[in-house]
């Protein structure tokens, strides 16, 4: 019996989400199992480093790698896995455009360090001692894993022939991609393995929304309650799923909360973030600067809004300057 | 006038902000041959994009320019009022006034990022937005994001290296 | 702004196409309106016309050979009416009649003698700067200065010389006084340490002159804490509001009726005394011409109860100037020794025409000047010259 | 530079129109430069790229080359972006494959410095030709044209306009807001230079256009909504209510008699306010159509609903009524010629002339009406004060030529002053002061009128008066006093008059605003209408399809007036009679496998072009409702909306051909 194709997994800068929605796909795992063989998952099974590098190049099918790049020891790994992998598919938000600890790169890092280790409230440390990349001990010479200054999406640290969307990616998604793979029959380098059109497609609400929408405020879920019959985005809420990818299902319209955008954009879309913002500031009534700003008043945090996943992976990727 | 013009040129003397202008067809960029035929003189670093209507303008198009090299981006339309296409301006002042404040908190200063209502009959008004917007970039020295982010993506280089460097020892 | 400061305050000649204000004369299209306008245009060898296009043809030497420019009053009337906006009475003039002031084989006497006594005393009559608060003692309110009582205080009053000395001067003063205190201003006036603003004519005439009396006075506000300033002359408002803002002042003049008219509302009641007068006011030129302050004097003048305003031939924008402006003030001898009729003359027969029994002001130069000339005049019918703020207190009394 | 089509040739033209362009941008190093960017097969420089030669060069390049993309650098598209599409389409090219790069307007005549001048044409030129790359065969859609005209304003342009059009067989509609056409023309006594009289000369050409099969003129109307575009206009009219049935009045002018107020007593529009009528009137006695029309401002009936309608009960024909209602029309035209006219300065906006305060002083259109013999004094020049002037001063540029008025100059007050002071020495005999900044009488027969003028004994005052006022030694006449500087003699002089003429200038009308919005063209600063192009599309606009004539563009005089009219009938002909034009194919659509049908778009249109399809629950754009300002297209979040000639990627390949800057010129620089 030849080798069953060879899987890692690995996690970068990210919840752990991703990781569940493996296991999410229930009994569907075993056909997995069936047909695979995981080499490499670090956070269900005891592997190591040095279990990857004995692995010839190329040796391995697909490593399925989520999480946003931020650190030296997760650019190491995933420069190792590319190099030991046929296909590398950035699995999750935060592989494909950074996800939400892409936000930090609004903040310079010491900014966040400092915040972390010296001014949040629950820190208690007297001493303003932070993590050391070195560390010295008698005999003993440890290496930690530093922090860059930037997030980055994992395409832009290393070359990845896949994208799997999603804050997580829905196990069907999955499920589709690893057929796809076990087929054979690969789809173009580049590809986004979901529906190329956004959310309102398959939404469940879409028929209510109205031709005629021009907005008179903006509201925020946690402040109003949402009528969970009508389109969300009508009623004020901003929901990003027009400029999203669909393929999730529409979850959260169904748990009547808005789409937040975690499928990234369609493949005609640069920028989630500035074509969302277009499309629902375009939208807004009033023409005078004051009446406008006076409705933009409802999205205090644009930033947070718009590219809640997207930040590394859009044109200007972080804060330019401070 | 002269001496602006002289002042404000680039030549080989030294760094010229570049300025992407996208000028709508029926006001701004016709304010802009206006300027033409009155030989109105005006710094030479915007650089032109004819759209039909401020509305055309995708505030993609905007990122886009900064991230390749722009050092500031003019948007010009018809006064409020005046649109072409009746409300296309209108359609743009709203995003401008969410834009901006993304633009923003991404850093960019202010005075990168204009939107000016030009009409067709304003040609002196395109000298006095370009020389005012090219001295306030001039001020603000380069933007030059994909330097910027080249620089950026240096910290990567040590990874590189020293994956590079235990190639080299397994190789030895 | 920095480099605007240097610009004005080393401009020769030479430099007049540097300033985008001098580079308008190239703009001039000779039509002649300037000379037409200027009250003593006909007097003049070279009328404003002229010597404009003799700056175009680089003839400025030939425009001092006569004294066109020392008849100069400084009354913007060609300015406003110019149809290309040339600065003429700001800019060009002021160039023009420096150096012709300082060409003049001899200054005119009384002229000579005003300078002095500005340089001297710091008042152009000569008078003991001691002497400049003494108004104060006759005043029916208290009047504080701040040199004795030097806490911060709202509003700085600037007296100026011909109010602080001219015996009808200081009713105007007394009658301010009186209004501010009645509309609970807190005010205060720097008493013997004020030092004439320099008027704007003769600022022009004498600049190392000017600059002291700047420098001066500048080193007094910069002792005490006030919020704004106000005067009731004209002349010295410009001063401030343009040439000591090239000095870093950093408060925004305002003259004694702009300021009371912002309260009129708690003025009005306080006017209970119906006069029964028919008004005609005077333009002042850097009042109305100048600042463009037209409406505010006649607003307050109609919150008199009683009060009738009729408008004589020349009013507003086309008034006719008292004279005094531009160092006229002490060049009544020798405009007399040219044979030129007295602006002051020809203005108040312009009043008693109107039927008026007063002849309002807003400027105190205009006080003597037409009381002079009603006294020349000889006119049966009685009309009185009154400063604004004086019916405003006369308005006042129960 | 990925996704082109195909093999890409591009051909690059830079032009150095004369020296307008080479003598700024140094050509041949754009060319040099250009020649080494990929895809560009042929870069060449030639003195005029749109004379023949140039064209043909163009075309045999294309031929020989086996180019598939053309690039022109020269002036702006708005000139010549037709000519060379129109080159590339007859080399065989689809003429969509063409772009244009501004090089003259916005680069050569507006900077100063060589290289960076250079170094811009440069840049644009890489942004056209990486442009160029993406571009797409298009097709012009071809629209019928509707061969109705729409004229509005009644005075001799639109009067001259609308008989052009209706000779030639055209249905025109004539709109006029007035009670009766004729404009300022018909208030007008004589004409310069000929000194024919005004009304020998309007009049039967107003009564043409009245009986005129092809015309259908509305007066008292006004234009309330334009829609549509070039070729297919669908215009609202209102006609406000005159109280009168038109078809019903016969112009016997018994109701006028008839009226209750005895004597007139109100403002009398037409003659300037020197004459009063009744409420009931007819603005003048060749008005036309030959109408009353009853002011609801003034007649009692209209206030206190009182009056005895002696009006009402003398027509015979019942052709008063009083409870009549605005009227509203739809019409379809193909073209529209706007003439609206001009607005007389208002003299005491120059407050030292004393127009309003001192009541022999006049304006020039109030002396005509008085010296016109069907005006208020039966042509007698009598002033306000019932005395006869011995010494007038007619003063030129009274609200012309001075920045705190207008700053243009008006054009016809020379003339119409000197013709003026023909008309006073004619009809009183009194001596003449022409006080005057220049003499501009330019045109055919002008300066032959000006000399005859001075011959006549008229004094002419260089000067530009600057005070006017009562002379208060003169207890009796009171004379006015008008002060001047003789330029010429550089003396100040003070001239007493009996009656001052403000000679004053033309002004656009106060709704230009309005009336620009409405028609969808631009004006300038000051208001008057804004030409296409002010040597070679001088009655055109911005607009295709809407025309200019008369003074709403600028200040002019009768015969230039009455031949812009007839040139803008010309080109509304041309229009009309090639029965079709070929619209720009900038239009939006929507991708459909790609939309998600969120209906974002649908409420952008203001044209209601975008719908969306209950059926597939996608959007669509109507291509002939679609005007292509691209707002949906920039809007659409799942970029699934597309605007031809303006696709994303044309216009991110121009962002990127901006500021790919390589150092290919650099290095030949320093090499």
């Amino acid at each position: 019996m030849p080798d069953k194709p060879k899987i890692a997994m690995y996690w970068c800068a990210s919840c752990g989400g991703c990781e569940e929605s493996v296991v999410d796909l229930a009994e569907d795992i075993l056909f997995v199992l069936d047909n695979v063989d995981i080499i490499f998952w670090p956070v269900a099974l005891d592997f190591k480093k040095s279990d990857v590098e004995k692995y010839k190049d190329v040796e391995i099918v697909a490593s399925l790698i989520n999480g946003a790049i931020r650190s030296t020891e997760q650019e190491e790994m995933v420069r190792l896995l590319r190099k030991k992998s046929k296909v590398i598919i950035a699995y999750g938000a935060c592989a494909q455009l950074g996800g939400i600890p892409a936000l930090a790169n609004e903040f310079q890092k010491e900014e966040i360090l400092r915040y972390v280790y010296e001014e949040a409230p629950s820190a208690v440390n007297p001493d303003k001692k932070r993590p050391q990349a070195q560390f010295k001990d008698d005999d003993r010479e440890t290496e930690l894993p530093e922090l860059w200054d930037t997030v980055r999406t994992l395409e832009q640290v290393i070359d990845v022939d896949y994208y799997l969307p999603g804050c997580p990616p829905s196990s069907k998604l999955l499920k589709e991609a690893v057929l796809v793979l076990l087929s054979g029959i690969l789809p173009s380098k580049g590809t986004v393995l979901a529906p190329d059109l956004a959310l309102c497609e398959e939404c469940p609400r879409k028929d209510t929304k109205p031709t005629d929408l021009s907005f008179t405020e903006f509201k925020r879920p946690n402040m109003h309650n949402i009528d969970p019959e009508k389109c969300i985005l009508s009623q004020g809420f901003i929901c990003i799923g027009p400029a999203t990818r669909s393929g999730c299902g529409a979850m959260c319209i169904e748990g009547n909360m808005p789409c937040t955008g975690c499928y990234g954009p369609t493949s005609r879309v640069k920028d989630q973030g500035a074509k969302i913002l277009s499309s629902i500031t375009s939208n807004i009534s009033g023409k005078t600067e004051k009446e406008i700003d006076a409705i933009l008043e409802g999205i205090p945090d644009p930033v947070g809004t718009f590219y809640r996943y997207g930040m590394a992976g859009s044109l200007l990727r972080k804060k330019v300057d401070f | 006038m002269l001496l602006d013009e002289n002042k404000s040129q680039s030549g080989s003397q030294g760094w010229q902000p570049k300025i992407i202008a996208f000028f709508c067809n029926w006001c701004t960029y016709t304010a802009a041959d206006l300027a033409g035929v009155s030989r109105i003189k005006h710094a030479p670093n915007a650089r032109v994009i004819r759209v039909m209507c401020s509305g055309r303008v995708d505030p993609q198009f905007i990122l886009d320019s900064f991230a390749k090299g722009a050092d500031g981006v003019l948007v010009g339309g018809c006064h409020p009022g005046d649109c072409h296409y009746q409300e296309g301006n209108y359609k743009c002042l709203r995003r401008f006034q969410l834009f901006k404040r993304v633009v923003e908190s991404f850093g960019i200063n202010k005075d990168r990022l204009r939107l000016e209502w030009i009409s067709a009959s304003e040609g002196d008004k395109v000298r006095l937005v370009i020389n005012d917007m090219v001295a306030k970039v001039k001020a603000l020295g380069p933007l030059s994001l994909p330097k910027k982010f080249s620089e950026w993506d240096k910290e990567m280089n040590i990874i590189e290296e020293k994956i590079a460097g235990k190639e080299e020892a397994v190789h030895a | 702004m920095a480099t605007d400061i240097e610009g004005i305050k080393s401009v020769t000649l030479e430099t007049i196409y540097d300033t985008p204000e001098g580079k308008l004369i190239q703009s001039c299209i000779q039509c002649g309106t300037c000379a037409g306008a200027c009250p003593h245009g006909e007097y003049m060898d070279y009328p404003p016309r002229r010597i404009i296009k003799m700056l175009q043809h680089g003839l400025i030497e030939k425009v001092f050979e006569t004294d066109s420019m020392l008849k100069c009053v400084n009354c913007y009337a060609c300015m406003v009416k110019c149809p290309r906006e040339i600065h003429l009475t700001e800019v060009i003039l002021q160039l023009v009649k420096e150096q012709t002031i300082i060409r003049l084989p001899a200054v005119p006497p009384e002229l000579q003698k005003a300078l002095e006594n500005n340089y001297r005393y710091g008042n152009p009559m000569g008078e003991s700067g001691r002497k400049r608060a003494n108004w104060v003692t006759t005043s029916s309110v208290p009047v504080r200065i701040l040199s004795q009582n030097p806490e911060p205080v709202d509003v700085l009053w600037f007296v100026e010389s011909y109010p602080s000395y001219h015996p009808r001067g200081q009713d105007t003063c007394r009658a301010l006084a009186k209004i501010l205190n009645a509309l609970e201003i807190d005010f205060a006036i720097l008493g013997n340490e004020e030092k004439s603003a320099g008027e704007c004519g003769m600022l022009s005439y004498e600049s190392g002159l000017a600059e002291a009396l700047v420098d001066y006075n500048m080193s007094v506000f910069a002792k005490y804490k006030f919020n704004k300033m106000i005067t009731t002359d004209p002349h010295a408002l410009d001063a401030f509001n343009y040439r000591y803002k090239l000095y870093d002042f950093g408060y925004e003049a305002q003259h004694a009726i702009l300021f009371i008219m912002q309260y009129h509302d708690r003025l009005k009641p306080l006017l209970k005394k119906t006069l029964g007068y028919s008004v005609t006011y005077h333009d002042s030129c850097c009042l109305g011409r100048h600042n463009k302050f037209y409406d505010e004097p006649r607003q307050l003048l109609q919150l008199i109860p009683g009060i009738k305003l009729v408008e004589m031939v020349h009013n507003r924008l086309n008034s006719i100037c008292c004279g005094g402006g531009g160092g006229g003030m002490w060049l009544d001898t020798y405009f007399k020794s040219q044979n030129m009729e007295r602006l002051s003359d020809i203005r108040v027969k312009e009043a008693i025409e109107t039927g008026a029994d007063i002849l309002a002001v807003a400027c105190p130069y205009e006080i003597p000047r037409f009381e002079d000339a009603l006294k020349v005049a000889g006119y049966d019918k009685k009309i009185a010259v009154k400063d604004i703020v004086e019916l405003v207190s006369e308005s006042m009394e129960d | 530079m990925s996704k082109t089509t195909g093999n890409t040739r591009t051909g690059f033209y830079i032009c150095h129109c004369g020296t307008n362009i080479a003598g700024t941008v140094d050509v041949e190093k754009v060319v040099d430069y250009v020649s080494k960017l990929p895809n560009v097969v042929v870069a060449k420089h030639y003195k005029y790229m749109c004379s023949d030669p140039g064209q043909e060069m163009i075309q045999k390049d294309i031929r020989d080359q086996n180019l598939n993309r053309l690039v022109v650098a020269a002036c702006s598209p708005f000139l010549h972006e037709r000519t060379f599409r129109n080159v590339a389409s007859q080399a065989g090219l689809n003429q969509f494959f063409f772009q244009m790069v501004n090089t003259r307007e916005q680069n050569a005549w507006v900077h100063l410095d060589a290289l960076a001048s250079t170094e811009k044409a440069i840049d644009l030129a890489r942004s056209a030709i990486f442009r160029v790359a993406f571009h797409k065969p298009l097709e012009q859609k071809k629209v019928p044209i509707h061969p109705g005209v729409l004229v509005v304003g009644g005075g001799i342009a639109g009067i001259h306009a609308s008989l052009t059009l209706a000779n030639a067989g055209k249905k025109v509609f004539l709109v006029e807001r007035e009670p009766t056409i004729g404009g300022h023309m018909a208030m007008f006594d004589k004409t310069f230079p000929t000194l024919d009289c005004a009304a020998c000369i309007l009049t039967p050409k107003m009564s043409s256009v009245k009986n005129h099969p092809n015309i259908t003129m509305w007066t008292y109307s006004e234009i309330e909504s334009v829609d549509g575009y070039v070729g297919n206009f669908k215009v609202n009219v209102k006609k406000k209510p005159r109280y009168i049935i038109e078809d019903l009045c016969v112009g016997c002018l018994d109701c006028i008699d008839a009226c209750v107020y005895k004597e007139p007593r109100f403002f009398d529009e037409f003659n300037q306010g020197l004459s009063k009528r009744k409420p009931v009137y007819i603005p003048f006695p060749q008005a036309t159509p030959q109408l009353v029309v009853i002011d609801p401002e003034t007649c009692i009936d209209f206030k206190s609903n009182k009056c005895k309608k002696t009006c009402v009960d003398v027509c015979e024909r019942k052709a008063i009524d009083l409870n009549q209602q605005p009227e509203h029309k739809e019409i379809e035209v193909g073209t529209i010629i706007v003439a609206t006219g001009f607005k007389p300065f208002d003299a005491s906006g120059v407050p030292y002339y004393g127009y309003g305060v001192y009541p022999n002083v006049y304006t020039a259109l109030e002396v005509e009406r008085l010296i016109n013999a069907s005006g208020p004094t039966s042509g007698e020049v009598v002033m306000r004060d019932g005395s006869r002037p011995e010494k007038i001063a007619i003063i030129h540029c009274v609200g012309s030529r001075d920045k705190n008025t207008n700053l243009w100059c008006s054009r016809v007050c020379c003339l119409y002053s000197l013709k003026l002071a023909h008309l006073l020495k004619e009809h009183t005999h009194a001596d003449i002061y022409n006080f005057y900044i220049d003499i501009r009488t330019p045109g055919k027969m002008m300066e032959e009128f000006y000399y005859r003028m001075a011959e006549e004994g008229t004094k002419f005052i260089r000067g530009r008066v600057a005070d006017i006022y009562p002379d208060l030694t003169d207890e009796v006449h009171r004379r006015l006093i008008v002060k001047a500087e003789d330029t010429l003699i550089s003396e100040i002089i003070k001239v007493p008059v009996d009656m001052v003429v403000l000679s004053t200038g033309l002004e656009p009308r106060a709704d230009a605003n309005d009336v620009r919005r409405m028609f969808n063209i631009t004006c300038s600063t000051e208001g008057f209408f804004i030409e296409r192009h002010p040597k070679l599309a001088p009655v055109n606009t911005f607009t295709d399809g809407i025309f200019l004539a008369g003074c709403c563009q600028g200040p002019k005089d009768i015969p230039d007036t009455v031949a812009q009219a007839g040139a803008a009938a010309a080109e509304a002909l041309a229009l009309i009679d090639s029965g079709f034009i070929e619209l720009e194919p900038n239009t939006a659509f929507v991708v459909e496998v790609d939309c998600s049908g969120c209906k974002s778009c649908v409420p952008l249109c203001p044209y209601s072009a975008i719908s969306y399809q209950e059926d597939k629950k996608k959007a669509y754009i109507n291509e002939a409702l679609c005007k292509g300002c691209g707002t949906c297209v920039a809007s659409c979040p799942s970029g699934s909306i597309k605007q031809n000639l303006f696709e994303d990627e044309e216009i991110y390949s121009e962002i990127d051909g901006i500021l790919n800057y390589t150092n290919i010129y650099e290095v030949s620089e320093c090499c």
